[in-house]
């Protein structure tokens, strides 16, 4: 109990800026889009579940609209983790965003690696509108996988 | 310069009490280019838009960020009051902190910080918003219905009577399509040709409705209120405007056998000249160039020609192009029914007296080719005892389709019903899986047949047909008692599965909406809006939609002639102005945004020099048909496409917003 | 098991267990509630359902035959319940009784009919039921001679079997009885 | 009104007990009834099972000469005889072909006017609950009671016109009137298989088994039911039961006229209580010490 009261004094202190995008409590960016993450993402709120508070949500029309150097640029500016996602394969609101951004990640990704961001680092994720519950925990093991990675500075945006 | 009013909202306790709203206040009037920044209890409430609009108007706001609940629940609200003072209503942004901060975050401190984050973000994207304009398309108040079966004539008749003009495009050379094939219809057995002539005849004879017939769909471009369509009009051979339909010319063909009628489904000849059935709409001949004498052999015969009185065979007739421009099409193509000749072990094709479905219609059709009595191919006799198979096709992944056909069930149960009325003492058999009589009195329906009728029903399909001893010996199994089961047959029919129309792939792709992977033209939500194709301005109605019996029909072309009509209610058709927009001067015209455009919303343009040369080609956006999806942006090489309300430099400036 | 339709016999018996049973065998929609809730399912060689199914494909020889028609306990529990209101229990009786008529004995299941035979006869020659003497004349007749024998004694002490019958008086009125109907 | 009494050939052998309780409590009330002159058996369970017409000209004649006795009610306590009775009624009403031919048969006519009550119906409507309640004099307070009603009083309903099908309640009622408590369970109108007690033993006892031991499980003290068949199965087979599926029963198996004489204040011995073959010498004694 009291080690408890203890690490959340930790916390409290590591976090008097809130969001100091430090590896423990690192800045995450979602790019997500407007018709299935978002109100996903909304559903989570209108059911009052709780969930961790490093993520940063961008809203976009579709994920077909990510271009990838946007991803690119959050690492730039500091994110330890990039999470995007949109409608289920088949229910696009605009029939085929999501197949778009889906193809064109798979190419890009080793353009990522080559850049030095740990792929580990980047997540895709098909979250609909009646799945509050799935935003919540992809956002939670998310952030407690960024977490868990090694605290090289190096590994963010830096060539090895 | 940017002048910014930030307001954020409280939300009675359900913000405040996680968010320090005070603190978001403070914060937001540090920004640069914040010139207000106020906080109040609920901004939705009446006086909070009277102090959002008061402040707009006080402080000459060029944008506004609301901290606030989610978008989705009040940003047309703050949107509305922005426009009543004269801003443009993508000047209002707003910071989701109550779905995504308040109500899923518990930490006050880390909370608040988040709310300042994402306030921050709308702060930076707002300064870079462009007004936008709704985009005003002009309409062609004139619609084109393809296909004359019982959904494109209800569609072409709602539209007519609503005022408008239709084209009615109709392959065959009569409109009538599969209904009028059709003996008595299900469940109230009122005759097909009693209810559907009337309505052949009205589509033909209304001011409004132009009529094609023997005619296809050849191209088809434009948009939504502007597409222009191309119809060839087949040489009929025959003058339309001086037929009288007398019928001298098909009495004189020489070509009186082995041409088989198609509308009868090979079940009696045609000659060469001839009209499908005698109630056709409109009631003039086509003369089958394939088959007749006159092009066979030299031009030597023309019968026809001599003994037409008004002289209208016309043997030098060529196909005819005609360009129309219309507002709004209904795709209504139909359905064929599945070859059964994947099904070698129930003989179709091989033995006579197995029959379709179709095929059995037309043999209890008054106006068939046995003039309503029922008689077997292969002898003419009157068969005593049939079997009717269901699900053949259907519900069959092997070797034909997944789906149910749907109208099999109802059409078997009428089918059994009639043999029994019209053969006294006879005795059917039905073989089935499920038995599906969904609709208004459809149950009671096939009960009948069974109770009243004494049809026979046997849950399990049929293994094998084969001939014996002048007998069909089907077969089969019954599921419910286990046991396998012999029936000696005088006829057996098939109840063949529906399918896509011939062809319909090639129009969906050159009407450009979509089809699913039978072929079948999807709508653009399969609950919501179901007479609406993935295309603006394209609607849909009928079988070419997927299986339905003739009031699901009905129906739906009803609907697709509400839609139109709806549409052409006002003078232009708005589009939202979040749609994509070319920087012509750096396009390339690579065209990869039109290959990831799921709306063909991307065309060619050619830029021409005052002496009309092409100095140039670009891509350029249909408004019409431009979504605002924002893929077209991420396949530009030369970053000369932008979505507006989304665009690059917002969203880079809203990542920075965020940097640690 | 194979089944070769034959159109006319089919009719033939479908016309006669219809007139039996005052009811139509196709209002049967085979839901299977009846066998759902029948008591002695789980000794039947066919389920209710599938018993009405066969009649009604003239199925005679393996309805007759089976096992079930005899294991019904006539429990009305299936006709209570029908959807359709359809004579299940009744069809059961028809059954039997074609069956009797046919002189078809059940092979497995003689006992059940044996009982109503002898049970009959108990009641043509005295007009009522002679508890000991149909017992007795029952085990003769089915050889299961021990059987529920153990309950004898305590049943004839507490005074539960009588040791003699009654016989009514106007028995000619009952043999006229059976005569007509038998 | 003049009452009909048919007994049937059950309460004449083996639940010889029914008879002399039911006669008992009758005279307790001061109620009289008269036996059919020269009644015969119903045919009961064979009769239908292989000769329907002979099933509907055998109670037929007992109803005819009640009928030409000039009774206009019938009590037949026996739940398959009144069953029987019924379903005769039923088809002589609806058949008028077959009721030609047994009327000629009989030589009697029968006029279809009779009105045919089972125990239950004879309690409740002629004699009434207040008659009953007033008679009432050791409240069986205390005591659980699980009321079992079987097939043969409640089915087919269209025949029997008797209460509710799938929960009955009257012999429930009954059983509140005396005192005791009526215990809910869930197979009161599951079928206890009395048609082949004797060729189907095995079937038998699976059935029965599930009503003693769900009726048991439920907390019952006694078992009331108001059919010798019934009885039979659920009284005699018992002990074979618990042998069978080796799980102790001891659940005493009362008709309901003993229940109310019970409850009347007669003496067991005087209801012929000593005639079942389970004891209920430990309920009765349970009986003895909730009236003190």
């Amino acid at each position: 109990m009291e080690d408890m009261n203890v690490e959340k004094e930790k916390q409290k202190e590591g976090t008097a800026s809130a969001n100091t995008g430090s590896q423990s409590d690192p800045r995450l960016i979602a790019f997500v889009c407007n018709w299935c993450t978002y109100n996903g993402a909304d559903l989570a709120g209108t059911s009052r579940m709780k969930y961790s508070d490093n993520v940063r949500v961008i809203k976009l029309p579709c994920t077909g609209r990510i271009d990838p150097l946007f991803i690119v640029e959050a690492f730039k500016k500091g994110a330890k983790g990039v999470l995007v996602s949109g409608c289920h394969p088949g229910d696009c609101h605009y029939t085929s965003g999501n197949y778009h951004s889906r193809r064109k990640y798979a190419t890009f990704r080793d353009l990522l690696g080559y850049l030095g961001v740990d792929l580990n680092r980047v997540e895709f994720s098909w979250i609909s509108a009646s799945e509050g519950n799935k935003w919540v925990a992809v956002i939670n093991e998310f952030t407690d996988k960024i977490k868990s990675l090694p605290d090289k500075t190096t590994d963010i945006f830096t060539k090895k | 310069m940017s002048r910014i009013g930030v307001f954020v909202c409280w939300c009675g306790s359900n913000i405040a009490s996680t968010v320090d709203v005070e603190k978001v206040r403070e914060e937001a009037a540090k920004i640069p280019g914040v010139v207000s920044a106020v906080d109040y209890k609920y901004m939705c409430s009446d006086p909070g838009q009277n102090s959002l609009r008061n402040v707009i108007k006080e402080k000459n706001l060029t944008g506004v960020v609301l901290a606030a609940c989610s978008p989705h629940m009040h940003e047309n609200t703050f949107r509305k009051a922005a426009v009543k003072e004269g801003l443009n209503p993508y000047f209002v942004e707003i910071a989701n902190i109550r779905e995504q901060v308040s109500w899923v975050h518990e930490d006050k401190e880390r909370a608040t910080a988040k709310a300042v984050d994402l306030m921050k973000m709308m702060v930076e994207k707002v300064k870079r918003d462009k007004p936008i304009e709704d985009v005003r398309v002009p309409l062609n108040k004139k619609a084109l219905v393809i296909g004359g079966g019982i959904s494109g004539i209800q569609a072409a008749l709602d539209i007519a009577n609503g005022g408008v003009e239709v084209i009615l495009v109709e392959k065959e050379p009569s409109i009538g399509g599969r209904m009028i094939q059709l003996d008595e219809t299900f469940p109230t057995l009122d005759c097909s040709s009693c209810i559907m002539t009337p309505k052949m005849v009205e589509a033909n004879q209304h001011p409004n409705i132009k009529l094609y017939t023997y005619s296809e769909i050849e191209d088809v471009s434009g948009y939504i209120g502007n597409f222009k369509v191309k119809i060839k009009k087949k040489a009929r051979s025959v003058v339309e405007k001086d037929c009288t339909g007398c019928g001298e010319c098909w009495n004189a063909c020489p070509m009186h056998k082995n041409v088989k009628s198609e509308f009868n489904l090979n079940l009696s000849e045609r000659t060469a000249i001839y009209v499908p059935f005698p109630q056709a709409v409109p009631l003039v001949p086509v003369l089958d160039r394939s088959v007749c004498l006159h092009f066979k052999k030299g031009g030597k015969c023309q019968k026809c020609f001599d003994a037409c009185g008004p002289k209208c065979i016309d043997f030098s007739m060529q196909d005819e192009i005609i360009e129309e421009t219309v507002g709004a099409i209904v795709a209504a193509t139909g359905y064929d029914l599945m070859e059964t000749s994947m099904y070698g072990e129930y003989g179709y094709g091989k033995y006579k007296d197995v029959v379709s479905g179709l095929q059995f219609e037309r043999l209890l059709s008054a106006s068939g080719p046995t003039e309503g009595v029922i008689k077997r191919p292969s002898d003419g006799k009157t068969p005593q005892t049939i079997v009717f198979v269901q699900c053949v096709g259907s519900r069959d992944p092997e070797k034909g389709v997944p789906y149910c056909s749907k109208v099999c069930c109802m059409y078997t149960a009428k089918h059994a019903k009639l043999f029994a009325h019209k053969v006294h003492g006879s005795q059917s058999y039905v073989f089935y899986i499920d038995i599906r009589s969904t609709s208004k009195g459809y149950e009671e329906f096939v009960r009948g047949t069974m109770e009243q009728d004494g049809a026979v029903y046997l849950r399990g399909r049929v293994s094998k047909i084969y001939e014996d001893n002048g007998k069909l010996i089907v077969k089969g199994a019954d599921t419910l008692s286990g046991n396998q089961v012999e029936i000696a047959a005088d006829m057996v029919v098939l109840a063949t599965g529906v399918i896509p129309k011939k062809g319909s792939d090639k129009l969906a792709q050159m009407l450009g909406i979509s089809y699913d992977k039978y072929g079948f033209l999807t709508e653009s939500h399969p609950k919501l809006r179901p007479a609406e194709s993935s295309t603006a301005g394209i609607y849909l109605a009928g079988m070419a939609q997927g299986p339905r019996d003739i009031p699901e029909s009905v129906v739906s072309g009803s609907a697709a002639a509400s839609k139109i009509l709806g549409l052409f209610s006002k003078s232009e058709y708005e589009v939202e102005g979040t749609i994509s927009s070319v920087n012509e001067a750096t396009c390339v015209a690579c065209f990869y945004c039109q290959r990831v455009c799921a709306y063909n919303a991307i065309t060619r343009k050619e830029i021409k020099d005052r002496s009309g040369n092409v100095v140039k080609v670009v891509a350029s956006v249909n408004p019409g048909l431009c979504t605002g999806c924002g893929a077209c942006v991420n396949a530009c090489f030369s970053k000369s496409i932008d979505v507006k309300g989304f665009m690059d430099d917002q969203i880079y400036a809203e990542i920075k917003s965020l940097a640690v | 098991m194979k089944t070769v339709l034959n159109e006319q016999s089919r009719r033939n018996f479908v016309a006669q267990v219809e007139s039996m049973l005052h009811d139509k065998l196709s209002k049967c929609y085979q839901c299977g509630k009846c066998s759902a809730g029948c008591p002695v399912n789980f000794e039947m060689d066919y389920t209710p359902n599938q018993i009405i199914k066969m009649t009604e494909l003239g199925m005679e020889d393996t309805v007759l035959n089976s096992k079930t028609i005899w294991l019904c306990v006539s429990c009305n529990t299936c006709s209570t319940r029908c959807p359709k209101g359809f004579e299940v229990t009744g069809i059961m009786d028809v059954l039997r009784e074609i069956a009797e008529r046919k002189g078809i004995t059940s092979k497995t299941e003689k006992e059940v009919q044996m009982f109503h035979e002898v049970f009959l006869e108990n009641v043509k020659s005295h007009g009522r039921i002679f508890e000991l003497e149909l017992v007795g004349k029952y085990k003769l007749k089915t050889k299961h001679l021990f059987r529920d024998m153990f309950l004898a004694p305590k049943m004839l002490e507490k005074g539960k079997l009588k040791m003699h019958g009654e016989t009514i008086s106007n028995l000619n009125q009952i043999a006229k009885i059976f005569k007509d109907f038998e | 009104m003049k009452l009909a009494y048919y007994p049937g050939c059950s309460l004449k052998g083996t639940s010889f007990e029914y008879e002399v309780s039911l006669l008992k409590i009758l005279e307790a009330m001061d109620i009289e009834v008269k036996e059919i002159p020269d009644w015969n058996c119903c045919g009961a369970s064979a009769a239908h099972s292989i000769n329907h017409n002979l099933s509907i000209a055998l109670p037929a004649r007992n109803l005819a000469i009640a009928e030409k006795d000039g009774f206009e009610s019938v009590l037949a306590p026996c739940a398959a005889c009144s069953n029987r009775l019924k379903n005769a009624d039923y088809e002589l009403k609806r058949d008028d072909i077959l009721k030609k031919k047994i009327t000629n048969s009989l030589e009697m006519p029968y006029d279809s006017q009779m009105s045919i009550n089972n125990m239950l119906e004879f309690l409740i409507g002629v004699v009434g609950k207040d008659k009953i309640k007033s008679m009432v004099k050791k409240p069986l307070t205390g005591l659980k009671a699980a009321s079992y009603y079987g097939c043969l009083l409640v089915r087919p309903p269209k025949v029997m016109q008797f209460d509710d099908p799938e929960n009955p309640v009257t012999m429930d009622e009954l059983v509140s009137l005396t005192g005791a408590e009526p215990v809910d369970y869930s197979y009161k109108t599951e079928c206890c298989g009395a048609i082949n007690s004797l060729s189907k033993p095995d079937v038998v006892m699976a059935l029965t088994g599930k009503v003693l031991y769900d009726a048991k499980n439920h907390g019952a003290d006694v078992v009331v039911v108001a059919c010798p068949l019934c009885h039979s199965n659920l009284d005699v087979r018992q002990k074979e039961i618990e042998r069978k599926y080796e799980e102790k029963i001891g659940l005493p198996v009362l008709f309901i006229t003993e229940l109310l004489g019970l409850s009347f204040g007669i003496t067991p011995k005087d209801l012929a209580i000593d005639g079942h073959m389970v004891a209920a010498d430990r309920v009765l004694k349970k009986i003895e010490e909730l009236s003190k």
